[in-house]
């Protein structure tokens, strides 16, 4: 039996009906079906990830209005840098989410792991790579081991977390020992990845112009595939449609990032990271499982799924994640510090994660929103940090736009529910 | 039953617990949080060494709070449970401690407020003054961007606004700054966060614009650190200021990155501390040499004290600061990156 | 054309807390053979199936496939054996599609990646052979009817090449046509030599399709008849543990009452 | 012995999505009638079941009850009508034990407090009129076989005084005896001058207890039939719509081919 | 039709077939029936909260040889009220996590709610009664906010209890005001709750012999009616076991109280809560729905519970008591802080819950639980300050210990699962 192959014992039968459903409302050709399916689509909810854009741009907006140095080309440029590390652990925040898991452990991982590296590489002199190497597998194996609890022992993982959330804090104390902070040499490949910010018009523009192409291509390959072997393919126009769309987003960003210094390294790491784990996902028989246990645990065991191994490997991707973004947080500051991983880092990265549009209970969401969960939250903190407010209000500002900002999916979604699709 | 000496406090330290010979004293040191090295690093150890030395049979219980009033209050709880006689307690927070203070002096136990001054009925106080050191901190930066002062204004990031200490120092640096400098944004940071004291700077050198920006007060060390990558970021480099004299902190006054820090002789204070613990262990009253002064704190209390003078850190009096009194050693500052700039400071 | 043993199992037990759910249970698949599995509500006819197919793991007793004894400790190990299986309660992920139920666990790849289409056009054609109408298979299956859900389960066995098939109460949710069409892949099924464990309360359906009905009661064995040489009163009998039960007396009752 | 109408829809529609369920429905239930409802798989039964019932709101048309139109938000206001419901996905409460999931929503109390005692006692006797066995009434649901948990979900709908029972495929997990108990449940039911709902793909089944069977075909109304001036043919061309399909071409092969 | 009655439309069937299952391994009548039925559930894994009781044991056991004054009555007894606020506030949570979801605001909940009287009582001058119920007022507010979002709006439980912890720890600071903490005066109520100490041998003792006949009786009564009625009842052997062994822990505990101060009030306040709640989550009709919820959402929803309404009230009821629970943390330190509602205190509640053995998944918990965890946590807490170690360790010993006490109990779950029931 060929690896993955299909082998039907049953030779299709003679008198076969036709798949296809003659009560499927069927979209109309051309720009006016398209409008009419968009139509459809907002007043049934299904909005995919439309609402917290617009939730951004509304952010934006007023936070803009507010003070004009918001929307300048320098802050917009720091912020691009400021939420790489949060969105990194948010990725692997969203892995787990996906399982319909929590992991509260991300925040003292990524501190650990920071540690790790910055003991390893300025306090003992090990090579730089070797450093960076034994921060990923640290969290790697913090992963593994959770993973393992979760899996094989069964305690929940939010009590397995919540265990390593105190346990790799103090792993990082003790590493970090008595004399704290540690700095960065600034020269190393770590706090080299987050400030390098490459300067030629080219290269932004070069990457935007790459991506769309990437899409572009994809897209028609698939349309012709689809057509080929005769299956329902998108049309012509909605891939012109989406591309145009992207092209958009890609080139203004490209603008303005080379408006101020360029494209900076450390958010196109993210981005790579963001398509390569959302084309694992959605591509690839590991993605497709790791969604099935989301949806039913049970359902994804009986149809053979090695559902521990899966699991432990989902909190060892998260964990890892975890690292990288500590690496990132620590290149930010420079130093790898004892309050790294604290604060409200964990409660920004599964915010971010949910808040992008990841289902807390499993099975719905996308690397994506890791990306947009952090726009949303860190594009507050900027905004607020520019408007200088006292702390108090801050906190209750935030709290109402994190709130509306997710008020708008809530509503959508309900819709989608009264027309039967939650 | 086994140890029925733990239900009459503050008596017959000797039975309770394990091990103890007869007539040790049994001491408590409490302290507030570990996110700065200090009080790991400095204190505890200084301070153990000092009772040791001065009452070798002296039992030390350490508590850490973690940054928590309720832990802490248990924590004080916990030490009279095993019978501690005198408390060395740096509160987490000065008021809120008062009830813990009340109830130890109810209990027949000494306290002395460490660091901090509690509230309640203290009996004896040692400590830098957390608003002196605020002030320090502002003269310095004032000092530090001189004539710069009308060409622009300056960021000033506090400290944690649930952490009441962080206010003495906003205070403090306040009444040296107010009025000689222009304060463009003020932030506080929760939790004292450096990954957020860096986005709050980045934040307001772009809001402020770069060249108007000509200097960052910085409440504390950990905090410079996320911010001198953010003047580095946006090309800037001014003068900012610190705290604690961490190491890294050091080392960015060696480079120039950050212009001060406040540096507290860790060794005075810790040694008061033991000697004032031992003295009440004693049964003994304090000295007028080891408390000349008297303070009032903030529930009324009248309260001997000793007062010790924070010094300001710079590139200059490194050596004759933090390394003369065995804080860090040259080789723990003057690593291979530093290497140049501790030629040049004459360190090496 | 019944063949030789492919499937027994010798002295199975299961106990579910205070409940004894299987005792001693003894039974024999062969190639090109459909056995029926009947009972009454709680006989243990989806504990006997489930057990077979390692989702649960029988207390007492031996799976012998082939005539030998294996050990089926998780479904991945039954599917290796070459068992699909159909289960009553469908366990299909809610989130997935109707391709991505289907081929769950065997999946088409294409360089290592997913061939959607491939996927696509093959889960057409099987939904096409059960006579289903399904509005995409491109919607979650969370939006499918009862029967669909039910449809897209069978197909999802025919997936890969199973040597012993196992329906639990296959058309119990489908229409005329479509539990015509599973009778009929049934019969297909043994044509073909696998062997084929049937369990149905439908009567008619199991005398159709049956060439051995095996009978359970109360978790245990109650004898197994061959098809050809038994009524089905006979078998109703031995399913309610009495010829005098609510379905004779219905029966009875609708001779003397009909109009 | 049919009485007037207790409940009736006018031009119901449905949609789901891209998906058309229902369009314009027209249907009525009369006092001591049982009016079968059947349709091919994904016909839009259920959807129709769960319009009346308040789970779905129709998007067009309007529900009459006793005459009046009557507005069905919720599932509460469906039951404060006295419509009570069995439903295809039981949604049952799986951690709830069988008493608990019997009399959710119609607790049983003494001072304000839960009578578990007598919700016990007449949980017994419920059970024991649908002839089901049940190791114990107090365990969680969801460690029941298929069919007890269809018939827990029958008896919920006896628990109160419903005007109108509507039952979705209530007998497709069940024994033979339990769909015997089952269908003379509907006939006294019937006789107590009940207005009955049936879903059922079992012919015979319908044919036995219904007074008036409507075809659903596609989500339209595809005829209504009087069972005493219908055959079970015409019923199942109405179903298929066509006289030539799986069902009959099955039956003709069996003739022929029968030994 | 009578309220809450029942009216069966068919008369029950003449062929009834009893209802009792023959396959039921029915338990052996006496002691040794009992020693059966005991190893049966043991190999099954239906454990209840044994697991958790172990963990406790070893807990204090270990702690105990390490240092005698751990077991010390002083120590006990400030234990045993030092857990009243984070466990008051766990009853809450285990009423969220019953329906599955979360509420991570409770912290800031119980901080703001501790601010509202102490700068009611003691800035305003405010009669202390008052006071005290405009707390209690402004923590039921806060929930139904809260529960209105989450059940009407649509919007995450997660999201709206985020956004609320950000939102209501700013209202706390904006009402503290510049000047921070607050003292209480030590004589107003709040204080008095958790400071007074009955010191009268009689006190405990009491209540511990009422407690053990409130048992007695009530189960003797059950029994009757059971019988009665013709339905299984509980054997006079099992009843006189069980009423043995809470009598057993329940004087253990009294004598214990009474070696050191005698009662707190703040325990027999907490106790209360628990039994109350007890009661009503299992012998109530809104307990049973919220239990229903829990299990199987739209089940509950066809069944025509009003799941908006029990959803606002839990999470009112959730606020509410984190509003108890904070009042009870600020008479324990006697003042409102900056601090209050910080730190672990969150996680804190929630892990109580969770480690006693409430599921977070809804559906399956009990308020002991909050009571089992809180000892769990609060012990593990106590045990270290004696022990003093640095926090690194500590952090790292606390995070090993909490795993620790839910290894068994997930354990005897998989074992469970291994036979069916879960
Ligand atoms: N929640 C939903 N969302 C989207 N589509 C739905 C939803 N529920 C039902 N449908 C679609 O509506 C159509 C009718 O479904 P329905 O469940 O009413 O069929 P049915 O007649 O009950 O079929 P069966 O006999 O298989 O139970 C189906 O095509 C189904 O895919
Ligand atoms: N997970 C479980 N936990 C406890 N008891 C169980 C579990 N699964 C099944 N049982 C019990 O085992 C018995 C057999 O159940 P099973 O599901 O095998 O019956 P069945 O023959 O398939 O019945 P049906 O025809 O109703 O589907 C029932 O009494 C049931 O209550
Ligand atoms: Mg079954
Ligand atoms: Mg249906």
């Amino acid at each position: 039996m060929p690896k993955g192959g299909v082998n039907a014992p049953v030779p299709v039968a003679a008198e076969a009906t036709p798949a296809v459903d003659p009560r499927l409302i069927v979209r109309q050709e051309g720009v006016k079906g398209y409008l009419g399916e968009f139509r459809r689509r907002i007043t049934s909810g299904e909005l995919g990830s439309l609402p917290v854009v617009l939730a951004l741009i509304v952010i934006w907006a007023v936070f803009g209005s507010l003070n004009s140095s918001f929307l300048s080309a320098q802050n917009l440029s720091n912020l691009s840098q400021q939420i790489v590390g949060t969105g990194m652990i948010a990725i692997g925040v969203v892995f787990v989410l996906l399982l319909g898991e929590i992991d509260l452990s991300v925040g003292s991982v990524s501190g650990l792991c920071a540690a790790i590296f910055a003991v390893l590489n300025v306090t003992h002199g090990v090579n730089q790579w070797v450093a960076l190497l034994s921060a990923l597998v640290g969290g790697a194996v913090v992963g593994l081991i959770q993973g393992v609890f979760f899996a094989k022992v069964g305690v929940p993982a939010f009590v397995v977390t919540l265990a390593g959330n105190l346990g790799w804090n103090g792993l990082m104390l003790q590493i970090l020992g008595a004399n704290g902070t540690v700095n960065l040499s600034g020269k190393d490949i770590v706090s080299r990845l987050y400030s390098t910010i490459y300067s030629e018009q080219a290269a932004a523009y070069g990457v935007a112009l790459i991506g769309v192409l990437l899409f572009l291509g994809a897209s028609v390959l698939d349309a012709r595939r689809r057509q080929a072997a005769g299956v329902p393919s998108r049309p012509v126009l909605d891939i012109a449609l989406r591309t145009a769309a992207i092209a958009v987003i890609a080139f203004l960003a490209a603008y303005t990032l080379n408006q101020y210094k360029g494209l900076p390294l450390a958010l196109l790491i993210f981005l790579v990271f963001i398509v390569v784990l959302d084309f694992v996902l959605r591509r690839t028989t590991y993605g497709r499982q790791v969604f099935a246990l989301g949806g039913n645990i049970e359902g994804a065991r009986r149809a053979g799924i090695n559902v521990s191994w899966i699991r432990i490997s989902v909190f060892t991707i998260c964990s890892t994640m975890a690292a990288v973004g500590g690496l990132f947080l620590a290149a930010q500051i420079q130093s790898a510090s004892q309050t790294s991983g604290g604060g409200n880092l964990l409660m920004n990265a599964i915010a971010a994660g949910v808040i992008g549009g990841t289902s807390l209970f499993g099975g719905r969401g996308s690397t994506w929103s890791a990306l947009l969960g952090a726009l949303v939250i860190g594009s507050i903190q900027s905004g607020m940090n520019i408007q200088g407010l006292s702390n108090a209000i801050q906190f209750m500002i935030t709290g109402a736009v994190l709130l509306a900002a997710v008020v708008v999916d809530s509503l959508a979604r309900r819709t989608q529910r009264a027309a039967g699709r939650a | 039953e086994e140890s029925s000496g733990g239900g009459s406090s503050g008596s017959a330290s000797g039975s309770a617990g394990g091990g103890s010979t007869v007539g040790a004293v049994r001491i408590g040191l409490l302290l507030p949080e570990t996110k700065t090295t200090r009080y790991e690093q400095f204190d505890r150890p200084l301070i153990e060494q000092k009772i040791k030395e001065l009452a070798p049979q002296a039992q030390i219980d350490y508590y850490n709070a973690n940054e928590n009033a309720t832990t802490q209050q248990t924590q004080v709880d916990t030490a009279l449970t095993k019978g501690d006689k005198v408390l060395i307690l740096d509160a987490v927070d000065a008021k809120s401690i008062q009830s813990s203070v009340q109830k130890a002096h109810d209990a027949g136990v000494k306290v002395i407020a460490y660091d901090r001054l509690a509230q309640g009925p203290v009996d004896a106080y040692v400590s830098f003054d957390n608003k002196k050191v605020g002030q320090l901190q502002g003269q310095a930066l004032v000092d530090a961007v001189g004539d710069k002062a009308g060409s622009g204004s300056i960021i000033m990031i506090n400290g944690s606004p649930t952490d009441p200490n962080a206010a003495d120092f906003k205070a403090g640096a306040h009444s040296a700054i107010d009025g000689k400098l222009k304060i463009g944004k003020e932030y506080d940071t929760p939790n004292w966060d450096p990954n957020n004291a860096n986005q709050e700077a980045s934040a307001a050198i772009t809001a402020i614009g770069g060249p108007n920006v000509v200097g960052v007060y910085s409440a504390n060390d950990g905090m410079a650190a996320g911010i001198a990558t953010a003047l580095k970021a946006a090309g800037l480099s001014v003068p900012l200021t610190g705290q604690d004299a961490q190491l890294d902190g050091v080392q960015r006054i060696l480079v120039g990155t950050q212009t001060m820090s406040i540096y507290k002789p860790f060794k005075p204070e810790t040694d008061v501390a033991a000697q004032m613990a031992v003295t009440f262990a004693q049964g003994k009253p304090l000295d007028s040499a080891l408390v000349p002064v008297t303070v009032t704190n903030g529930s009324g209390n009248q309260v001997p004290a000793n007062l010790i003078t924070p010094v300001v850190l710079t590139k200059d009096n490194i050596k004759t600061t933090v390394v003369a009194d065995g804080l860090y050693t040259v080789a723990q500052i003057c690593t291979p990156d530093y290497a140049d700039a501790c030629k040049a400071a004459g360190l090496q | 054309m019944t063949g030789e043993t492919v499937l027994a199992l010798r002295g199975v037990s299961k106990r579910f807390g205070a409940v004894q759910a299987l005792t001693d249970i003894e039974l024999e698949v062969r190639a090109g053979e459909v056995l029926a599995l009947v009972g009454d509500n709680g006989a243990g006819k989806s504990t006997l199936v489930k057990s077979i197919a390692g989702v649960h793991q029988p207390d007492e007793g031996t799976i012998e496939w082939q005539g030998r004894p294996v050990s089926v400790h998780r479904p991945q190990d039954a599917q290796q054996l070459g068992i699909a299986t159909v289960y009553q309660d469908l366990a299909l992920c809610d989130n997935l599609d109707v391709v991505g139920n289907l081929f769950l666990g065997r999946e088409i790849r294409r360089f290592a990646i997913l061939d959607e289409v491939a996927m696509e056009k093959r889960s057409r054609s099987l939904l096409d052979t059960l006579s289903i109408r399904i509005p995409s298979v491109r919607i979650p299956v969370a939006s499918l009817s009862g029967g669909q859900r039910q449809v897209v389960a069978i197909a999802r066995a025919l997936v890969g090449s199973p040597k012993v098939v196992m329906l639990d109460e296959p058309t119990a949710a489908l229409g005329v046509e479509q539990t015509a069409q599973v009778l009929d892949l049934v019969e297909r099924l043994r044509d073909q030599g696998l062997g084929v464990i049937l369990i149905s309360h439908n009567m008619a359906d199991v005398m159709a399709v049956a060439d051995t009905v095996a009978v359970l009661r109360l978790g245990r064995n109650n004898g197994v008849f061959d098809k050809r040489r038994t009524s089905q009163e006979e078998i109703i009998s031995a399913i309610t543990g009495a010829t005098d039960n609510a379905v004779t007396r219905r029966e009875a009752r609708g001779t003397e009452g009909s109009p």
